[in-house]
């Protein structure tokens, strides 16, 4: 179901207990992304195992509820999963924000972070919901290579 | 006509069309090069976008920011899917045609881009021709004189056709841009887009095409005509005012410079330097003309809802007829293709003895005939064939043969009244 | 409100003031500041020009082009009475303030012209301040980055203030040209213009002022003023979207090389050269937002009927209760004048450890509340103010203390939710 | 009385039959003005004789039936009138042609140029009329220094 307002429970949840947040040793890669129009940062890590496992996903940042909720659901969602599954998610959760709320939210494949739908009908605020996420995939990219 | 196209429906959709001019003449508008009538489908989206969903686009997000948003930014799908574009964000909107075009000029020659393709000064060469609208000239002279560059054209044929016999010295190795018309707008010649396009990609140049004469009146698909930048204007498509369209190939508007600068264009502002926003937002500073393009997606829309074909077709027949017709009267002179070949419905002339605004005045004081007479904005055209003005009747998808016939009587009128 | 002045009388000519929005919350509307709300009044005469009037201007010369042409120009009339300019012709329509304020910044360091006041180069100076909207800082950034001169900036005091302490340093015999805010769109602050403008005159360069948020809310004269250039945008005076004003002396205009070039902005065109129409039309290249300015016409109409004294003193009780209530928000900080003195009606804050974005957001879904959150494209003062972004709320002729009641009570629960 | 129209039977009559038309010896200043936007132009001459009188005002030129009566009736108020009289006259007759259709013609001053009344409300063509009189104007000036 896609979300009358923005501000699901479970994103003020995430955002008041943000899941891993801090920044953790060890880890492959780490980037800082910033989000230069509302000025939201972030620094994220991650560490890779064996058979393409995500490890873990730490990070550290600030900017409004959306993209640190967002992190932080990002967090839960990385923690035991492969590489490959978590880039799928990350793919459709693009896809979603980028929608302009004309499309429907694969609940499937998005778990918590369907809450976001009712982002996309606010561009200036995808931006936020895409922080972490883009910078997770970056990191990924780096940690890969 | 037989099409399938019902013009008399049409018609009612234009509320204009019916009105009364003072005296109680009916309107014969054949004027529609110079600007097209609005239908209610366009009135009312805009009328009822100012009334109750109005705010600022981007930067509001409030629900009516978020309604004007996704209201602006569909018309720019709108407007994509209309001519083809093989991405949205290739659209940019503009004020009208002119923006467009002096957009893409003040792309080139600025010392702080260094892409070799927008590089511009002494020995670098500019082509356009002689049938260009003032639009498609001024940016380019003014580009010359600002850089050194040199400014070339085309000439034009007897019969009103773009002379391409010395297309290999004009388009040369130190060309950098050629930006022609794609229909003219006095002589309603369709250009051999391809041909030119073929020798501006043997010498590596760009090439711009002045569509606002096209768009109105034929499919034009920008990705199939394979230029690299094209320009129009939203009041020749039955939309509003205040909106006009560049469409560039992306990694041509990444590489230009920004042309204004202001809200909604930026990235990131300091006070002694600021980043900026990828197109197309890099093009639009400022408040865009929301209503405007939101209008424009109406136009579009009710466009492709009728079909373009139709259009083409419907045009096709009364410009036969109105060739046919206008070929009969005494002393008229056609400037321009007097076949159907490789032209659209805008048809020029001159009647002999009578200057071009005495017969566009008593055509309309007399008969509500709405035509356009002076060098409509070409007035180098108007040299090039020795006359300083024409009269010129343009149609669109709503007019109709009896519109033409009035049009002749009103011209036998004309030569009476002058006898 | 006891001022003569009856706002639920005017609320009823603003139709989307009565409309609710999705899920049943009324709509409370306090970003008058990012853009302003439409009145009937201005609506139908736009509905009605699209639908009976409407042909091009000036070019056009049948009885819709004269309905068009003159609908057109008494708009022009209009607005040059608004703002007390000597002479209609000093009024030039734009697209919106960004572009009259590039128009200007392009004025200048054009090789093709040679008038002193507009050269431009390395060692000259051009002055804005550090609380402008990015529409009055990127302008002339471009500017000095393809001429080599230097961009100086006043510093902004903790209080919102222009810090004026440096005037003398800042504005120099190497300055050409100042620009600054009359009101700022963030802090409402009014600026000294003449303070400024004395030291401007004492160094013989030119002055500009960004109007955008001050022709909204007071009585601007443009001769009273004495500035060289003023620009300001239809959308924020209840005029539609797309339409523009930039106010210049008639000399200047006349000294300074044309911006866009193309139709309606000649006198004659030749292949290799063209000469220009006199101001204003020099400076409008192409079909102009010709129902967009007849809109502006309608709306400055409606302001003056209503009277901008009124406005002004309405705006004033507002602010001074907004002030009031806001003032008793905890961890509530106002950024720019707390009080009453020299500022207009517009209120930026910051929420102790609340970011903005989630303010307006809990504002607008639970309350219906319309407020602006971010920098409002003012990003170097918010970094001065060591800040990513502020809360909004500005006022327009159309609010009420009842609508500030409304914000109030949605920030406490805004507090409440992040608690 | 305001024209209804612009081609008053008059403008056609003068357009047809054209007064003082032809350049004639001799003369104390010659004008040459064209109106970029349309192609019309006129050469003018003024004869100056004594008592501030207007002697003579001859012409040719090409354009269309506006700036050519023009031009006609132009010759024929400025025929036996004094200098001043006939700036008076211009000066009117310019104010009418630039209100846009906002003022009403003083057929006391204009005489039969109030036939151009109508002309006013067509920006386009106010140019026309006005250029045989501003040539004039013009004439006047370089003959009397
Ligand atoms: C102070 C100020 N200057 C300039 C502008 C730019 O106006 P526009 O976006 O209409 O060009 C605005 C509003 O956006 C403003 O508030
Ligand atoms: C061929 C052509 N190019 C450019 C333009 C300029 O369009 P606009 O005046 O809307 O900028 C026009 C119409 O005026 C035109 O016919």
């Amino acid at each position: 179901m896609i979300a009358e307002s923005m501000y699901q429970e479970l994103i003020l949840e995430h955002y008041k207990h943000p899941q891993g947040r801090g920044l953790r040793d060890p880890y492959d890669a780490e980037v800082h992304h910033v989000n230069p129009t509302c000025g939201d940062e972030i620094t994220l890590r991650v560490k890779l195992g064996d058979g393409g496992k995500v490890e873990d996903v730490s990070y550290d940042g600030q900017g409004c509820s959306i993209s640190q909720a967002a992190a932080s659901v990002l967090h839960e969602l990385t923690a035991g999963s492969t590489v490959d599954e978590t880039l799928a998610v990350v793919e459709e959760f693009t896809r979603l924000m980028q929608s302009r709320g004309q499309v429907e939210a694969d609940e499937d494949v998005l778990g918590d972070a369907v809450a976001f739908a009712g982002v996309a009908k606010f561009p200036a605020r995808v931006k936020c919901a895409l922080l972490a996420w883009m910078a997770y995939k970056d990191a990924v990219v780096r940690s890969s290579t | 006509m037989n099409t399938g196209f019902d013009v008399e429906r049409i018609r009612k959709d234009f509320p204009v069309l019916s009105r009364e001019l003072p005296g109680g003449r009916p309107l014969v508008y054949l004027d529609s090069g110079n600007s097209a009538q609005k239908p209610t489908q366009v009135i009312d989206v805009m009328r009822e976008h100012l009334a109750m969903h109005y705010s600022n686009v981007g930067r509001a997000m409030h629900a009516l920011g978020a309604e004007s948003t996704e209201a602006y930014e569909n018309a720019r799908d709108k407007v994509a899917a209309f001519i083809g574009a093989p991405s949205r964000d290739e659209v940019v909107f503009t004020k009208n045609a002119s923006e467009a075009l002096n957009l893409v000029a003040y792309g080139f020659g600025n010392p702080t881009n260094d892409d070799p393709r927008f590089r511009l000064g002494p020995g670098d060469e500019i082509v356009i021709s002689e049938m260009e609208h003032h639009s498609n000239i001024v940016p380019w002279q003014l580009l010359a004189q600002r850089t050194g560059a040199t400014l070339k054209w085309f000439s034009v044929t007897d019969e009103g056709r773009l002379d391409l016999s010395n297309l290999e010295e004009l388009v040369t190795e130190r060309t950098k841009i050629v930006s022609i018309v794609h229909q003219s707008n006095v002589l309603g010649t369709v250009n051999p887009v391809a041909e030119v396009l073929a020798r501006v990609r043997q010498v590596g140049a760009l090439m711009m095409l002045d569509a606002s004469q096209s768009v109105p009146h034929q499919q034009v698909d920008v990705a199939a005509l394979g230029v690299d930048f094209l320009a129009f204007t939203g009041h020749k498509v039955v939309g509003p005012s205040g909106i006009g369209v560049l469409w560039g190939r992306g990694e041509l508007l990444e590489a230009m410079p920004p042309f204004m600068g202001g809200g909604e264009m930026i990235e990131a502002v300091w006070m002694d330097h600021s980043t900026y926003a990828p197109a197309p937002h890099k093009f639009e500073a400022g408040t865009p003309p929301i209503v405007e393009a939101i209008g424009l997606g109406a136009a579009v829309d009710y466009l492709s809802a009728i079909g373009m074909d139709a259009i083409v077709q419907h045009e096709r027949e009364l410009t036969g007829y109105a060739l046919g017709a206008l070929g009969e009267v005494p002393g008229l002179r056609v400037i321009g293709p007097e076949s159907l070949d490789r032209r659209g419905g805008t048809v020029s002339f001159t009647l002999e003895g009578i200057h071009p605004h005495d017969v566009g005045q008593i055509l309309d004081d007399n008969f509500g005939v709405a035509v356009r007479v002076g060098h409509h904005c070409a007035r180098p055209l108007h040299l090039r064939f020795g006359i300083p003005a024409t009269t010129r009747a343009s149609f669109y998808l709503y007019n109709t043969p009896a519109e033409i016939d009035a049009l002749v009587r009103g011209l036998h009128h004309v030569q009476k009244v002058f006898a």
